[in-house]
């Protein structure tokens, strides 16, 4: 039988979801639930001070990172799960997934670069 | 002591009579101390002779007795009366093709187990005058607990990968991939490597991990297969990097 | 099937009995768990090895003394105590303690889980907390098919290892984990013996003589598939077996219990022919299975007992209440059944080769040097 | 002989309702969708802020609505369930043995949940450190 070339994709996956598991909850916590509902003050997601604090080399690196990890690690796990629903159409969920995450991937890139 | 009457519900199949396989129903008084497997073997010797199933040591060591008890994977040996309700179905292990009875046909597991070559492949062969190759505890303790399988296949009755591509390697031959990999006396894992970081190796897994949790032993096949997926990875990009070196 | 196509099976009276067993199941609580100081303990809670020349008991386990005994020494001390009444009465038979709670729950997670794990699952007992029933169970057959060194056998081309084989290694009793000798060196050696006699001969068309008998062997299992109504059953044939060799063949044998066993054992060979095949699908069928498998035992049942009953003396696992001195001057010999249809085997006797290890005086416990 | 072994099939769709540690573990992988359509938001609130204040001040707002609040509320769960199984097979995916002695998995996990609270806990700070 080949050897696989799956290491590829499933490192990506594997660091994801290890960079997921660490940031992805305070993350949602901070901007989809506590600025939003006022738990925080409003000033975190204040115009300026956000586009200032992306403006810096290092967060753009890291947005960039988190954004690439967790797509990644997300469009690898859809695939599969596609699979487990049933849907053998591999190929075909290969390619939308890790196309909508190579997108993602290249517009982030884009924006941070411009920024 | 009065004895617990329990209704087992067992699929029963015989392609000389039977198309397709049937429930019937059995009333076994059952004494507490009693497993499945003692249960089984009333209704040999008393009820109906022609209820066929496996079994041979009843102590959770030849791994022959497995069967689906309510739904779940399990050695009937180890399945206690006690723990059970009134009503117990009983099926031929899942994911298996039925010979007759609760008799499944193994085949296909056994190709896969030898697939892996689960044996020692030493560096090179010692003659009986150089003496035993050595091995320190810690050096055992590496893959000590993969060496606790008894090959009962509850793992592949377990496995929904293996219920849906019948090609997969598996979690119990994998897992004795892995036992004989991180084995200190061991340099077969290049060979290995050719069916286990294949497609259909540890790469079909998805870490369900319902493998482990079935294991009459404590055994942790998706743990083996995580672990290798990690080293295979290591492989992989190394390949890139120095391409042609000797793993 | 090798004592029917006129192998002889040696040393057949031997039989070992395991001393601990778990009641009901038979399932072994290994040596070991005495060997890390385990104690055996009748009714009384009193250690009762230390009555039959196995003392003295000291409280640390002892190579070869008291509860480190051989095998056959303290499966003959339970029988005297069950004769004396001072066995535990159970469900599945009378029992004995052993107990293991002086060892400690760190001790006994660490060097025996399996024993916890086993007595908790099958017996519901803890050894941590509550000695665990046992009682001798039949472990081991040291005689078997009589083959050499090569693991073949007096016809050309069988070979036989493991258990059912007799190579000889063990005598008249059994050593743990011979069994694996057993199995690994003339496992391997006969398959060797078989693959150089296949590469050696030449594909032909199996002779007229051997088609006859596979046409026979056909025939016999055509008739069982044919005959209806016979009444007897494997379970219950099976069962009475096990008492009629419980019994008169057990740990202890008598001229007249092996007389008495031998005359059942004949009645059940009769009745056999009696027996009726319930399952008649040709898949799997385990009811025939078991059907030949007790017939074949039958057999082996009548080679035990008559091998046991012309042995008058007591030597290793086999033990005479009636001869209760070894008589090396006329035993020091293995026996051989050899295969009468319809009757009792013959048995005939044979030297024992003897190497570097000379049969000497067995003591044991505080008696040795 | 007339064996004829019999196939029984397995429900292709339907699969994961047979035992509940199925459901776990489709739970779990789906847990992805959610953290994978965050990091795409995460992407796409980046391009509103390159386009300007008011596209910003849009999103935000957007933000405060029941429904982003009630996606983000789901979100969370998921990923917290992400977080916890994730976590938890650590010590099976990378063992840890130190000479004869398998190092505690429990250890290892507790590591992993320990740093997540400090690195948690300083996010948390940091958001709130404009007051």
């Amino acid at each position: 039988m080949k050897r696989s070339h799956k290491p590829i994709i499933w490192s990506l996956f594997a660091a994801g979801g290890t960079f997921t598991a660490f940031m992805i909850p305070v993350m949602i916590l901070i901007t989809g639930l506590g600025v939003p509902l006022g738990l925080l003050p409003a000033q975190t997601l204040d115009y300026e001070s956000v586009l200032a604090f992306v403006q810096h080399p290092l967060t753009r690196i890291a947005l960039f990172g988190t954004i690439f990890l967790t797509v990644w690690h997300a469009a690898h796990r859809l695939r599969i799960t596609a699979h487990d629903f049933g849907i053998r159409a591999d190929r075909v969920v290969a390619t939308i997934f890790y196309g909508l995450a190579a997108i993602t991937t290249l517009v982030a890139l884009v924006v941070l670069a411009l920024i | 002591m009065t004895p617990r009457r329990i209704e087992f519900e067992i699929l029963r199949y015989d392609p000389d009579k039977m198309q397709k396989p049937e429930f019937q129903t059995y009333l076994v008084p059952c004494e507490e101390d009693w497993v499945v497997l003692d249960a089984l073997n009333y209704i040999k010797d008393e009820l109906d002779r022609t209820l066929s199933y496996r079994w041979s040591c009843h102590m959770a060591v030849c791994g022959s007795c497995s069967m689906m008890i309510n739904g779940e994977p399990t050695l009937s040996c180890k399945s206690f009366v006690r723990d059970l309700p009134n009503q117990v179905c009983i099926e031929p292990l899942n994911n298996f093709p039925i010979e007759r009875d609760l008799v499944v046909v193994l085949d296909d597991f056994l190709g896969k187990l030898n697939s892996v070559k689960p044996y020692l492949i030493p560096r090179e062969k010692k003659s009986l005058e150089e003496g035993v190759y050595l091995q320190s505890p810690a050096q055992l303790k590496k893959f000590k607990q993969f060496t606790l399988c008894i090959n009962c296949t509850l793992c592949y009755a377990a496995c929904p990968q293996y219920a849906h591509d019948e090609n997969f390697v598996g979690p119990a031959a994998l897992a004795l991939a892995h036992r004989y990999n991180l084995d200190s006396r061991d340099v077969g894992r290049t060979a290995r490597q050719d069916v286990v970081a294949s497609n259909l190796g540890i790469w079909e897994c998805s870490f369900v991990g319902a493998c482990s949790e079935v294991c009459p032993h404590g055994v942790d096949p998706a743990g083996a297969i995580q672990q290798a997926k990690i080293a295979s990875t290591g492989d992989y990009f190394m390949d890139l990097i120095l391409p042609g070196r000797k793993s | 099937m090798a004592f029917r196509a006129g192998v002889p099976l040696k040393d057949m009276e031997f039989v070992q009995y395991h001393p601990t067993g778990l009641p009901g199941t038979g399932i072994l609580i290994t040596e070991g768990s005495r060997g890390e100081g385990g104690v055996l303990l009748n009714k009384d809670g009193y250690r009762y090895l230390q009555d039959y020349d196995l003392g003295p008991p000291d409280p640390w386990p002892r190579k070869n003394a008291m509860e480190l005994g051989p095998r056959d020494r303290l499966s003959q001390a339970f029988w005297h105590e069950q004769k004396k009444g001072r066995t535990i009465k159970t469900l599945h038979g009378d029992v004995v303690h052993l107990d293991l709670r002086a060892l400690g729950e760190k001790k006994i997670n660490e060097r025996l889980p399996m024993v916890r794990d086993l007595a908790k699952s099958y017996v519901g007992v803890d050894p941590v907390y509550a000695p665990i029933p046992v009682r001798p169970v039949v472990h081991y057959t040291m005689g078997g098919i009589d083959s050499n060194i090569d693991a073949a056998t007096s016809i050309e081309g069988l070979f036989t290892a493991g258990e059912c084989a007799c190579v000889s290694i063990n005598g008249a009793n059994r050593l743990g984990s011979n069994s694996l000798t057993e199995l690994l060196v003339f496992g391997a050696r006969a398959g060797q013996g078989a693959a150089r006699i296949a590469a050696g001969s030449h594909k032909t068309n199996p002779g007229s003589a051997i088609q006859k008998q596979a046409e026979a062997a056909e025939g016999r299992i055509k008739k069982l598939f044919g005959a209806n109504g016979g009444g007897e059953t494997v379970s219950g044939l099976r069962d009475e077996m096990n008492t009629t060799m419980e019994e008169g063949a057990g740990i202890y044998r008598t001229d007249a219990s092996l007389r008495q066993s031998c005359e059942k054992m004949n009645d059940i060979g009769k009745r056999f022919a009696n027996i009726e095949l319930k399952d008649k699908s040709n898949v799997y069928n385990t009811d025939l299975l078991h059907v030949l498998e007790l017939g074949a035992m039958i057999d082996v049942a009548r080679a035990i007992i008559v091998s046991a009953l012309q042995r008058k003396e007591s030597r290793g696992s086999h033990q005479r209440l009636d001869f209760i001195k070894r008589d090396d001057k006329t035993y020091l010999r293995h026996s051989l059944a050899h295969y009468v249809p319809g009757q009792d085997p013959d048995i005939t006797y044979r030297d024992v080769v003897i190497t570097r290890s000379k049969p000497g005086t067995r003591v044991y416990g505080g008696g040795q040097k | 002989m007339s064996r004829r072994p019999y196939f029984r099939t397995v429900s292709r769709y339907g699969w994961w309702f047979a035992h509940p540690r199925y459901l776990r573990y489709m739970a779990r992988e789906l847990s992805s969708a959610f953290v994978g359509a965050y990091g795409g938001l995460v992407m796409f609130a980046l391009w509103r802020l390159w386009q300007g204040e008011a596209e910003w001040n849009a999103l935000v707002g957007f933000l405060q609505s029941p429904p982003s609040i009630g996606f983000h509320l789901v979100a969370l769960a998921f990923a917290l369930y992400h977080t916890i199984t994730w976590f938890n097979v650590t010590p099976k995916a990378m063992p840890v043995q130190i000479g004869d002695r398998q190092f505690p998995g429990g250890i290892i996990v507790g590591t992993h949940y320990f740093v997540w609270a400090v690195v948690s806990l300083a996010l948390f700070i940091l958001a709130g450190a404009g007051t």
